[in-house]
């Protein structure tokens, strides 16, 4: 299956020039739309997702993996039936209400991506209210909220609060993460869990997963 | 008016003459401390412990600013120090709330003021507003709410007495942060070269206007935002080294825009492109490396320290560490940092303790490499052939890119195994850069999300 | 057994070969860092943060001390560092607890092996276990439970792999504590130069042992609860510098015998007084200074760094900083530091950095002057001329005061108001012990309060 | 009155030698009793306390003062009546269990002492229970509890619990010490307040008892 293993390898490469006539190559070679995708494309990117967490590859590289996959997913599509393309789960990120840091969100978005999830990205300075109303209607499995200050780390007990409230707090695993965030903190605020980075965000989401 | 200034040749020619505490145009503070003028002073930033700032709070804030500032001068004066520099930098909360700046800029200076009184110690204080136009989305840069407190926080804080006024500044962030974290030179060429360095202009227009109306010397700007970004990345290994050390150099340029404005230094401590500030204008600057560790870990932590005029520890949480709170610790490390300057007893003595400290780190890492002495007035004088920012911008890219080349080339620092295809790949972006910024926003329109930004805030057409 | 050795000629004669990284007899560790061979190596040290210890928290904990020597080392190899040091200082928990000393332990010992198979990073740990028999009272120095389990927790850490075995041990301080709040000079020699050597003579005989069963290294003792209690006293303006100065150096004698019975290096790094072991034994020693403000405030940042073996942040806990955890960064400020003296490229610019960082505080404060090389060599060579502790003790606080008095007149350091006052004191209560330990005690026992520790303990008569 | 600035003066020095002698020639020519001691010699303490406030005296030099206004004490004790000598006060300190650090609360006893209170010191390494049992038997005003480890800070809302337990929490104000303390801390354990040091000790204990 020589195509499949370049389909893989211009996704590993970062080729989104490349991608889209290898994959036309690959439909015209009467390959199945879902092998394409789940060996080929997916497939490329379930080398990157572990050669990202072990620090083998920067995040330029990995965000061009996953345009990769996407531009060549995008040839697929019409192929697909009802279902399209299955991602792992949801989830959902933001950073809190007068913190605007949004590098790092945008760090864990693209890694979460890479590794097959779904994210619903709420963006920064984002309110209480913003967050449980979207986890509400979106429900996603996984809510990680980040603050990077000092002065906005108190943002995340309203956060949950504002879940309780809304009556979601059960539907929902919550990380928070960011500089000034502990491991201790996170208990203190009522969260289920602490992600340092990137890498430690991944671990933490594949495990809720698999947990079922 | 501010004075505009061009500069076209370096301030400092000689490697010989490029040392810590000493620079032609030194700056004198109101208690009479001469920045650059032959020492090198502590300048602690400090900042609050987790806390939510609101009405019910904001009391014990304004202790806990006092009790800084109280016990950290006391400090001082206990290890005989007698000047020090303390920065305030403004979270938004004091920005958006400038009464509250205004009063802790207050308690500062009284503090300040209690010291001198009872046991004679000068110090000198650093009010960084931090600059909230991104607060709005798109950020309004020139009008509206935010930009108006910014310059009335400003104003008041100069009035009350601070020396110096500094600032963060923000103007091209808007694509810069996608630029680094996809690492893509063209885009952050654009960001630093032509939004951020036209921003600078109009910014600091108006600084030098409040600082001179108001009695305050206007100090000087950090990439912060651009450039340590891409330091931070780098160290989690998310951007390569390189790319990090380029993009130190690139924002040179921008930089400089302050100085052309009227500012007159000392540059921001986080702005570890003041080396290069230095040889260029002969302005004092700040520095912070290995005693801010507690801030940003770097590759630069002694290598910063060459040619400083003010040493800072960046920035500490007021936490109980096992001796003392964070602050006072932190003021103790930058005195014996600053001893160590002040036992060089002569030229040679400075010149070969400056050595120390630059041959300890330049050969670890492309981006101590590329604040070398003699690397910085190599490059520095390669920028000031040209003379707009984004053609400087270009050619800070293009000389930092030849410098780490030819020190990989000779072995002179490690070369990493991807390194060879970014630096292939810089060369790519630099070259398609055209030397008009009109000319270069309708070529990279297209790649632009225009949501995230007002181009007509930056003087260009729509 | 133990090799039992005298010391009476300084192992390092000139104040030239008096350097940093170097030493006559220096010490190999399992992975092959040779200390004192050439190299300042970083020796961090950490603690747990607020937590209370017990069944249902000890796996925490342990999580906590893998995350920290995981994180330290990584970053220490981030760094280009190529070796390091850890220091496991049990708290008392882990001593009562032995198993869970045990664990943590190994897990440290994991940790350092992962680094050495991941990335190449040797290393060496230093445990030491605290010294838990004052945990009665009056504290049972050479029989009980606590003794027992301490020789228990030393044996086991050394069978499984800890490289170095050290203690703070506390022989003396059941007198020496109230001698320092009174400032009762005559009381504190008699704690230390009769009670304090004795029991090292005692306790290193046993650790020696223990080391040479179980395949470790008998490395030093520290007079912690001795002279820094004075110093951290001085630091609060509670006892007078001068007093703290001479309680640094009567501190010599006591630290001597451990190295007497079989001890070789590197002494602990809150044990100032490594600088005297260093030059009358010729063994490697640990310092620490500057970069461990964060757990002891102190006049002599800089000249701690001196001669050093090892250079250590002393211990700060597992807390979130700005940047990282502040282990980490505590490795970052130590590799900073180290690389300093790595970067002097031959014996010259080692001496002229090493003048620096003595010349930089030897000025400030009678604390850091008995720290200074030419100050060590001089009172070393007269504490040999005499050859039992108690002499030795009294010797060490004689020539201190004497060289106080000399450079205070010289104007080489600050005179405080009551220094001479308190000089006067100390010579005086001086003058009156006997050299004769059981005619001390017969003399001193009226002023003693003998519900507070045990004579046969210390070999005296009842 | 020449003789009380004598021992007023003798108080200051730490004269434990001289000040019998002072104290025998002031009763000897006449004063009275009441006199000695309030004018000379806690007049001395009053002039010791706020120099060393101001770190204008060491300790060994407080606890030679408060030595020798002891010592005149005892030669104009049998002279009194019923009441004996005043004090301001009643204050009990102790270090919590597991932790044998001394010499701060020691510190903090004779700045006490020198103020002018009685200090009960339940010394170190004290379990909740003695500190509960030693404040509903001795009833100070205020008690100091201490921890000097990040391992044993966790005994001191044990030792707020056991107030609670014996029914005197309010009947006590409560400080806590120690370098791993935090005002922040002080809070959430339910103290009333923290102390820093002896000097702030001083301050905190004069202003509970001003209030009355
Ligand atoms: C870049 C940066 C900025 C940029 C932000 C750019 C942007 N668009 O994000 C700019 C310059 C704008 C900035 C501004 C400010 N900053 Co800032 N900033 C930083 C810096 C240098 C790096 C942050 C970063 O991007 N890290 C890299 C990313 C990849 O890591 P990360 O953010 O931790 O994200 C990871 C995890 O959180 C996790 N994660 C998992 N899931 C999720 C989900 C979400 C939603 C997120 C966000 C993350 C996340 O994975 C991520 C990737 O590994 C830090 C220094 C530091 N040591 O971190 C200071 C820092 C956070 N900033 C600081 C300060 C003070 C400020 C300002 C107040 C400065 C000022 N005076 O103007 C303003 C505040 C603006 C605001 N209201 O938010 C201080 C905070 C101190 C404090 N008191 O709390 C810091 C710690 C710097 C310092 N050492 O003092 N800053
Ligand atoms: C002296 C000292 C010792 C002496 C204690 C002598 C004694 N009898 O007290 C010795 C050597 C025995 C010792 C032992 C240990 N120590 Co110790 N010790 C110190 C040191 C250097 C100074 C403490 C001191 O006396 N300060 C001076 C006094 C005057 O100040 P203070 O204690 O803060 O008291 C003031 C206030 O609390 C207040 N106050 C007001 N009211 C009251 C009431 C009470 C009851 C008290 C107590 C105080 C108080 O006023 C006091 C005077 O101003 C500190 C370092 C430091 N930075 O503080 C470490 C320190 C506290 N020790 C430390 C450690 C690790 C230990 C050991 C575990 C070491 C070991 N591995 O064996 C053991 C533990 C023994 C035990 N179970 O308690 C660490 C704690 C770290 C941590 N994880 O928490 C510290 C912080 C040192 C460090 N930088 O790492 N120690
Ligand atoms: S990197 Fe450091 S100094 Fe700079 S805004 Fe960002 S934070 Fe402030
Ligand atoms: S002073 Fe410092 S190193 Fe020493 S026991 Fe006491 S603490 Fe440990
Ligand atoms: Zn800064
Ligand atoms: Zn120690
Ligand atoms: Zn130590």
């Amino acid at each position: 299956m020589a195509i499949l293993d370049d389909i893989k390898e211009a996704v590993v490469d970062g080729e989104t020039d490349e991608i889209q006539d290898l994959v036309q190559q690959a439909i015209d070679e009467g390959l199945e739309p879902g092998k394409i995708i789940n060996e080929g494309l997916i497939g490329g990117m379930n080398v990157v997702a572990p050669l990202f967490r072990d620090g083998e590859m920067f995040v330029p590289e990995v965000m061009e993996s996953a345009d990769t996959m996407k531009a060549g997913i995008e040839v697929v599509k019409p192929l697909l039936g009802e279902g399209g393309v299955e991602t792992k789960g949801k989830i959902a990120i933001g950073t809190v209400d007068g913190d605007l840091h949004d590098i790092g969100k945008n760090t864990a978005r693209f890694s979460l991506e890479a590794e097959g999830y779904k994210v619903i990205d709420l963006g920064i300075d984002v309110v209480p209210e913003v967050f449980a109303r979207e986890v509400a209607e979106k429900r996603p499995k996984v809510l990680g909220i980040s603050a990077l200050l000092t002065t906005t780390v108190g943002e995340m007990p309203k956060i949950i609060k504002a879940l309780e409230k809304a009556g979601v707090r059960d539907s929902v695993q919550v990380y928070v993460s960011g500089v000034p965030v502990t491991r201790e903190l996170a208990e203190r605020f009522g969260a289920d869990h602490y992600c340092e980075d990137a890498r430690d965000t991944v671990d933490y989401v594949n495990e809720v997963f698999a947990r079922g | 008016m501010s004075q505009r200034r061009t500069f076209d040749s370096l301030a400092i020619n000689n490697v010989d003459d490029f040392i810590f505490g000493a620079t032609p145009h030194p700056v004198t503070t109101k208690m009479g401390m001469v920045i650059g003028g032959g020492h090198v002073y502590p300048e602690l930033n400090f900042t609050l412990p987790t806390i939510e700032l609101d009405e019910t709070t904001i009391d014990k804030a304004y202790t806990i600013y006092r009790d800084i500032a109280k016990n950290a001068l006391k400090r001082a004066h206990d290890l005989h120090q007698d000047a020090v520099q303390l920065e305030y930098e403004t979270t938004v909360e004091f920005t958006m709330n400038p009464e509250w700046g205004i009063k802790v800029n207050q308690i500062l200076l009284e503090e300040m003021q209690n010291a001198k009184d009872q046991y004679g110690l000068v110090s000198a204080l650093r009010t960084t507003v931090n600059d909230n136009r991104e607060f709005v989305r798109p950020p309004l840069m020139r009008s509206g709410e935010n930009w108006d407190k910014m310059q009335y926080l400003m104003a008041q804080c100069s009035k009350d007495g601070a020396d110096f006024i500094s600032i963060e500044s923000t103007g091209g962030k808007e694509l810069s942060d996608d630029a680094i974290v996809r690492g893509d030179l063209e885009k952050l060429v654009f960001a630093v070269g032509v939004l951020g360095a036209n921003d600078m202009a109009f910014l600091w227009d108006h600084i030098v206007d409040i600082c001179e109306k108001n009695g305050s010397i206007p100090a000087g700007d950090s990439a912060c935002g651009f450039a340590n970004t891409a330091m931070v990345l780098a160290e989690k290994g998310f951007v390569p080294r390189v790319f990090a050390a380029v993009t130190r150099v690139a924002l040179v340029p921008r930089a400089l825009v302050a100085f052309e404005r009227g500012a007159v230094g000392p540059s921001k401590d986080c702005a570890y492109e003041g080396p290069y500030l230095k040889a260029i204008t002969g302005m004092p600057i700040a520095m912070e490396g290995r005693s801010a560790a507690g801030a940003h870990l770097s590759q630069v932590g002694n290598i910063a320290g060459a040619v400083p005029d003010l040493w800072s520890n960046e920035s500490i949480q007021y936490i109980r560490l096992l001796s003392d709170m964070a602050p006072t610790v932190g003021m103790e490390q930058l005195i014996y940092d600053c001893r160590m300057y002040e036992a060089c007893k002569d030229m040679a003595a400075k010149r070969a303790y400056r050595d120390l400290l630059v041959e300890s780190d330049a050969h670890n890492d492309p981006q101590a490499w590329v604040l070398r002495p003699d690397v910085v007035l190599r490059i520095s004088e390669g920028i000031l052939k040209e003379d707009t920012p984004l053609k400087r911008t270009k050619a800070a890219c293009r000389l930092a890119i030849d410098e780490i080349r030819a020190a990989q080339a000779e072995g002179l620092i490690p070369t990493e195994r991807k390194d060879e295809k970014w630096l292939k790949r810089m060369d790519k972006a630099l070259a398609g850069i055209p030397d008009d910024p009109n000319e270069f926003y309708q070529q990279i329109k297209p790649r632009l999300d225009l949501s995230t930004f007002r181009p007509e805030d930056y003087d260009l057409e729509g």
